[in-house]
């Protein structure tokens, strides 16, 4: 198996008016081709500055990152990224939004519409296809964000807690599809939660990140078949595992703030 | 002999407040130059205020709301009291300056046919221009006229934009310098009829609402005329001194400023010479299109007051 | 401590139509009020103030015999050439700023020094260099409206919120994609205020660059009558200059209406 | 498709001291470039165009008996004073339009007319409502710079985000405080760049608000030196005032700087 | 019991270029005062709408709300709310954004650095009280916002998805302190939630919304003791309101869907 997304001894610094902040310290880790990697911390652990150098919007300070074996030096069309706080253009409707990543990859009008269509259908938003971003309600928002990640069809999917803002229905159906579609292209996946059910449901792997400075606290591999069944969600193996997440998230985090 | 009488009847007086415009050219600020120069101002009674400008139109407009007394304008201007707006005080002098020049092989009027001609809009070039051509057995529709300020003029004539201008001193020295060729075809002397006077305007009701400083301005004008007639040669550097203008400058447009001898004008006054001159050029912008009417000089030169003053 | 429900845009739960009558009404009042003050400052300075009436006659008569329409049309042709121009280079230079350094460096200076210069010290320049036909004044036109919008465009572009040019970005999307496609929608309100003011400028430059030898145009009108002192047919010029420059800027409020009803605002 | 990573601002993961160098360099670089064809333009067109030596000479000497010294001064009090006046009453009336749709009604048509408007138009009526003395020029440069800067201001009020607003609002705020804690930070870009047009427009009317009996003054030196085509001193002025802008402008940025930090940008 | 907020037959049509949209259709609810009361809800059905005219940004189309019997005209200080998108604002340091209402308020200094103090402890943003939003992780925003609440102290508290970015156990924190301060000063609590579990664990009454047009669905009481409790959580009561929450959101949506 070769490694998709390589950390290599990545650190990320911000610098503000003279102060800095190390926000991500001296994190390995190897993604491999295929692989539904989640990542779990405590909030502002780093999580999603890791994505965004996986992204390559991010320079790291130090360390390298590389897709393919190949060092970062930009965003990619082969990296879709969901963000926190949608980012959807204002000045498009729903469709438009869905399908600017499709006109960037000059597809056809007829192709296009195909797959916007799709998406659509399957986020819930066909109705609101021609309403403006300021129309949509938070839920909705999110629902338009992941279609539009959806649409262009990367081959890795970097998504930033994208089901937080969604109601427990709706957020079970984009789990599911979300799986389905992974199982069936085999994308790379690195999804970012602060569900630790959700974390355990999906991946391969758990990354577990602490705080101060961002690092990598532990590694737990989900030796779990797919598809994920409710069977599966509901049997002893998953009970454990979601223990040993929280247990890793939460335990080092109180002995933390306890010294 | 008025200037003695006027003096030491005016200063156990009370000195009146005023405040004097000027164009801040050669010809504009002599009368102020000189009158500072000999403190004519105390002498005459008027505690003044002198204020720069840089054209007639806007002291005839300040003489209209009152915050302005005297006004010096150019003849360009003086078609503003023909129609009302404002009364003559005082004559400064008669210009010269202004020529038609053409470009290199242009040597006469008739060469301007079908050329474009550059001037300023109703300044004393465009009168001189239109006299010209009439002479020649042309109309304006005869040339490209095109109208532009002056710094303009000299540029568009320089690079070569347009054949010929109407234009003066010393911006004609100017021209001359940078394009070697440069001919002038006609002279404000070409036109005897036509005296460019320069003069001191005053508000519509002077006269009637406060004839003792009219008298004061009028006989200190008369004093720093006749100084400046007899002290031609120092001027020059009266005025380098007041303007911190360039000297070759100043020198150039002197030589263009005729000052008439203060006895001269108030001879010229009495016997209607003036008022003839004024009803001339009235009739120029008349033909000009500036005025409507030809007007009574008796109703806008102050003529008698300045002979009495 | 009940204050009222803000007034809220087009996408209110309350609709708005009877706002908008008011609005007009009191525009309306506010330009009949205003010309009432003109005519009475007219009667009080009859040298300095035409009466809206004398004015009223004499655009009548000017446009009568038809010079006021060859006017209208020269300068509307200057003015619009110029303004167009001048927009389109602001949007890209301001782009260009914006968004690479090494632009911005070598333009910076020069944009700041020449927005603080009268356009009247450029126009012997411009003469040299283009002659006494209509290019100069285009180009007089252009620069003024230039070098009012480039710098509205150039804060637009750096104003845009980062988070949508990355996620631009992560589409895949080449620079100029993302310029056209999100730089230019998302800065188009800063966009729009340079245009607004740009055409302000087009419109006070046009007197200046009607002193470029021009033969019609309003500008010219309005200095012919100036050296013979023609109040009236300055008001004419005054009037008419104002009123075109309203309806264009209309014209713009209105695509500003239509380019940012996306936006959500008070 | 691999595309460079973005400059970002000073809250980047890289430090940026080395880019802000190169910045310098390119600025000076092409300041210097500019001087380089001005020379050489003046080689080609001596009536037009003064040298860079001639003028330099003429600074200094027009620096060395102090008159330069004493224009200056004099027109930095009058632009600094129209500027001032003119930004403040930008804001206070632009918040008014922006907040208020009666206000905006009642105001909108008279900017617009003005706006296009040449300030030379306004002299003779300057002169007629307030003398010769320092009131019409200070109130000309006002007007410049008021007009440019309040459709600035109240654009950047109309785009504030309304859910700013909304959270003022619940915590208790009346309109005036919302006015100035909210509206004014969060349109603090653009009435920046209303702010640095309005200088320009402040600037660039300087002449003309000269041209009203001034005694002194840059504009007042130049048009005095325009009598007798005295081209370097007209250069001289020309130079001073697009440094003196350009200083002014530094300032704004600088100030835009400090006060913008929060903001996320590129 | 007196009714601290009265919706009396509320209706909200948004209007957009000529076509119209019923958000809420025909809505009447009292809740009393002291009362906590969630809401839950698929997303767009209309629960941030309901919110905005309880907190008297949105005027209704047709019926009236009304607080402590008087009709809303505004908002006002004595309703704090928490919107869904953080709302911080951007120029003002994280100190600042929560001080923001103090100062409305006009609170002496040290009094008002007490209570900034206080709740920054509260959500853990102490070591970042100086810090911009724009240097703060998605949940601190969170954290800043609720913060920032908190602090005026209101009689009432509108609360839009405020722990939906929160991490597992920063939420419990969170929800055992909004718990704890409202047993105490008996505020009135209305609290949107996508999450069935923390709407029963939190409420009196759990108002559950359908869509299409927006409306109240089915008004869950529970029936549990105060303080809510670990054991509580556990309980066969708390899994039957859960199931039946549930049932009332998405049982009603999918037979809806279906049709
Ligand atoms: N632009 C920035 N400048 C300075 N510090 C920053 C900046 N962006 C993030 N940080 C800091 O870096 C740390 C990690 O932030 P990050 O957004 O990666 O957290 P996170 O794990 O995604 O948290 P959350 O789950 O709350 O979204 C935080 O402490 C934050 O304050
Ligand atoms: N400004 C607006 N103009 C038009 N329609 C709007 C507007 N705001 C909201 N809507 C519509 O009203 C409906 C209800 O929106 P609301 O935000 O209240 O939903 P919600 O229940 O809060 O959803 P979520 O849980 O996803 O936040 C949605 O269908 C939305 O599209
Ligand atoms: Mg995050
Ligand atoms: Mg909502």
């Amino acid at each position: 198996m070769n490694h998709k997304i390589a950390f290599q001894n990545v650190s990320c610094i911000y610098e503000l008016n003279g102060s800095s902040f190390t926000a991500v310290h001296d994190v390995s880790l190897d993604i491999a081709d295929n692989e539904f990697i989640t990542v779990v911390g405590p909030s502002g652990c780093g999580k999603s500055t890791l994505m965004n150098m996986a992204a390559g919007l991010l320079e790291p300070s130090d360390g390298r990152v590389a897709v393919d074996g190949k060092t970062l030096t930009g965003p990619g069309p082969d990296r879709g990224v969901i963000f926190q706080q949608y980012a959807l253009f204002p000045w498009l409707t729903v469709r438009k939004n869905v399908e600017f990543g499709l006109k960037v990859k000059k597809l056809p009008k007829d192709e296009r519409d195909r797959r916007v269509n799709d998406v659509l259908e399957l986020v819930g938003l066909t109705k609101f296809a021609d309403a403006w971003p300021k129309t949509l309600s938070g839920g909705m928002k999110q629902r338009c964000a992941i279609a539009r990640a959806y649409a262009a069809d990367p081959s890795v999917l970097l998504m930033d807690e994208p089901f937080g803002a969604l109601d427990a229905l709706t957020r079970v159906k984009m789990q599911e599809q979300l799986l389905d579609t992974w199982t069936k292209d085999k994308r790379t996946v690195m999804f970012i939660t602060h569900d630790v059910e959700e974390a355990v449901y999906l991946a391969n792997r758990v990354i577990v990140m602490a705080a101060n400075p961002g690092r990598i606290q532990e590694i737990i591999t989900v030796d779990l078949p797919y598809p994920r069944t409710e069977e599966i969600r509901l049997s002893r193996e998953f009970a454990d595992l979601r223990n040993q997440v929280w247990n890793a998230v939460y335990h080092h985090d109180s002995k933390e703030n306890a010294s | 002999s008025c200037g003695g009488d006027s003096s030491s009847g005016n200063s156990s007086k009370k000195s009146i407040k005023a405040t004097v415009g000027y164009i801040a050219d050669g010809n504009g600020t002599s009368t102020v130059a000189v009158a500072d120069k000999l403190k004519l101002w105390d002498k005459h009674g008027i505690d003044v205020t002198i204020k720069e400008f840089t054209d007639g139109p806007t002291q005839i407009q300040a003489l209209g709301t009152g915050d302005l007394q005297f006004a010096y304008t150019g003849p360009g201007a003086l078609w503003l009291p023909m129609q009302g707006k404002a009364k003559i005080a005082a004559i400064v002098s008669l210009g010269e300056a202004d020529r038609i020049i053409g470009q290199k092989g242009i040597t006469s009027i008739k060469d301007l046919k079908g050329k474009t001609v550059g001037v300023p809009e109703g300044t004393s070039g465009d009168m001189l221009l239109s006299l010209a051509l009439k002479n020649a057995g042309l109309s304006d529709d005869d040339i490209k006229k095109v109208t532009m300020d002056p710094p303009t003029v000299i540029s568009a004539f320089q690079s070569g934009k347009i054949d010929g201008a109407a234009i003066w001193y010393p911006h004609v020295a100017t021209i001359k310098k940078h394009t070697p060729g440069t001919v002038e075809i006609a002279k404000s002397a070409d036109f005897p009829d036509l005296n460019f006077l320069s003069t001191y305007m005053t508000g519509t009701d002077m006269a009637d609402e406060n004839p003792e400083l009219l008298k004061r301005f009028d006989a200190l004008a008369k004093e720093a005329n006749t100084w400046k007639r007899k002290n031609s040669d120092k001027m020059v550097s009266v005025l380098k001194k007041k303007l911190d203008a360039p000297e070759t400058a100043l020198r150039e447009e002197h030589k263009y400023i005729n000052v008439l001898p203060t006895d001269e004008i108030v001879q010229k006054t009495k016997d209607g010479t003036i008022d003839t001159w004024l009803k001339t050029l009235n009739k120029q912008f008349k033909a000009m299109g500036k005025v409507q009417d030809i007007a009574d000089p008796k109703d806008y030169y102050l003529g008698d007051e300045y002979v009495k003053a | 401590m009940t204050a009222t429900i803000a007034p809220t845009d087009e996408s209110s739960a309350k609709t708005r139509r009877p706002r908008s009558n008011k609005f007009s009404t009191i525009s309306v009042v506010s330009v009949f009020v205003g010309l009432g003050l003109w005519w009475l400052a007219s009667i009080l300075n009859p040298t300095t103030l035409s009466s809206p009436l004398d004015v009223a006659k004499r655009l009548v008569e000017l446009a009568g015999d038809g010079t006021l329409f060859t006017n209208i049309a020269a300068s509307l042709g200057r003015v619009f050439a110029g303004f167009a121009i001048g927009t389109v280079l602001a949007i890209i230079v301001g782009f260009g700023m914006g968004w690479y350094l090494g632009v911005r460096a070598a333009i910076q200076p020069w944009i700041q020094f020449f927005r603080v210069i009268p356009p009247l010290a450029i126009i012997p320049l411009a003469i040299v260099l283009m002659g006494i036909g209509e290019t100069p004044k285009i180009f007089v036109i252009t620069l003024a409206s230039f070098l009012v919008s480039v710098i509205a465009t150039y804060q637009g572009v750096i104003s845009v919120d980062k988070t949508l040019i990355n996620a631009g970005r992560v589409l895949g999307t080449n620079d100029l994609t993302i310029f056209l496609k999100i730089v230019v929608p998302a800065s188009v309100p800063f966009i729009l205020v340079g245009m607004r003011q740009g055409l302000g400028a087009a419109w006070a430059t046009l007197v200046a660059a009607e002193l470029i030898a021009a033969q019609d145009g309003l500008g010219h009108m309005m200095q012919k009558a100036q050296t013979y002192y023609d109040l009236d047919t300055i008001f004419v010029g005054l009037i008419v200059i104002g009123i075109l420059g309203l309806l264009m800027d209309r014209i713009l409020l209105w695509a500003e209406k239509r380019l940012t009803q996306w936006q959500e605002r008070r």
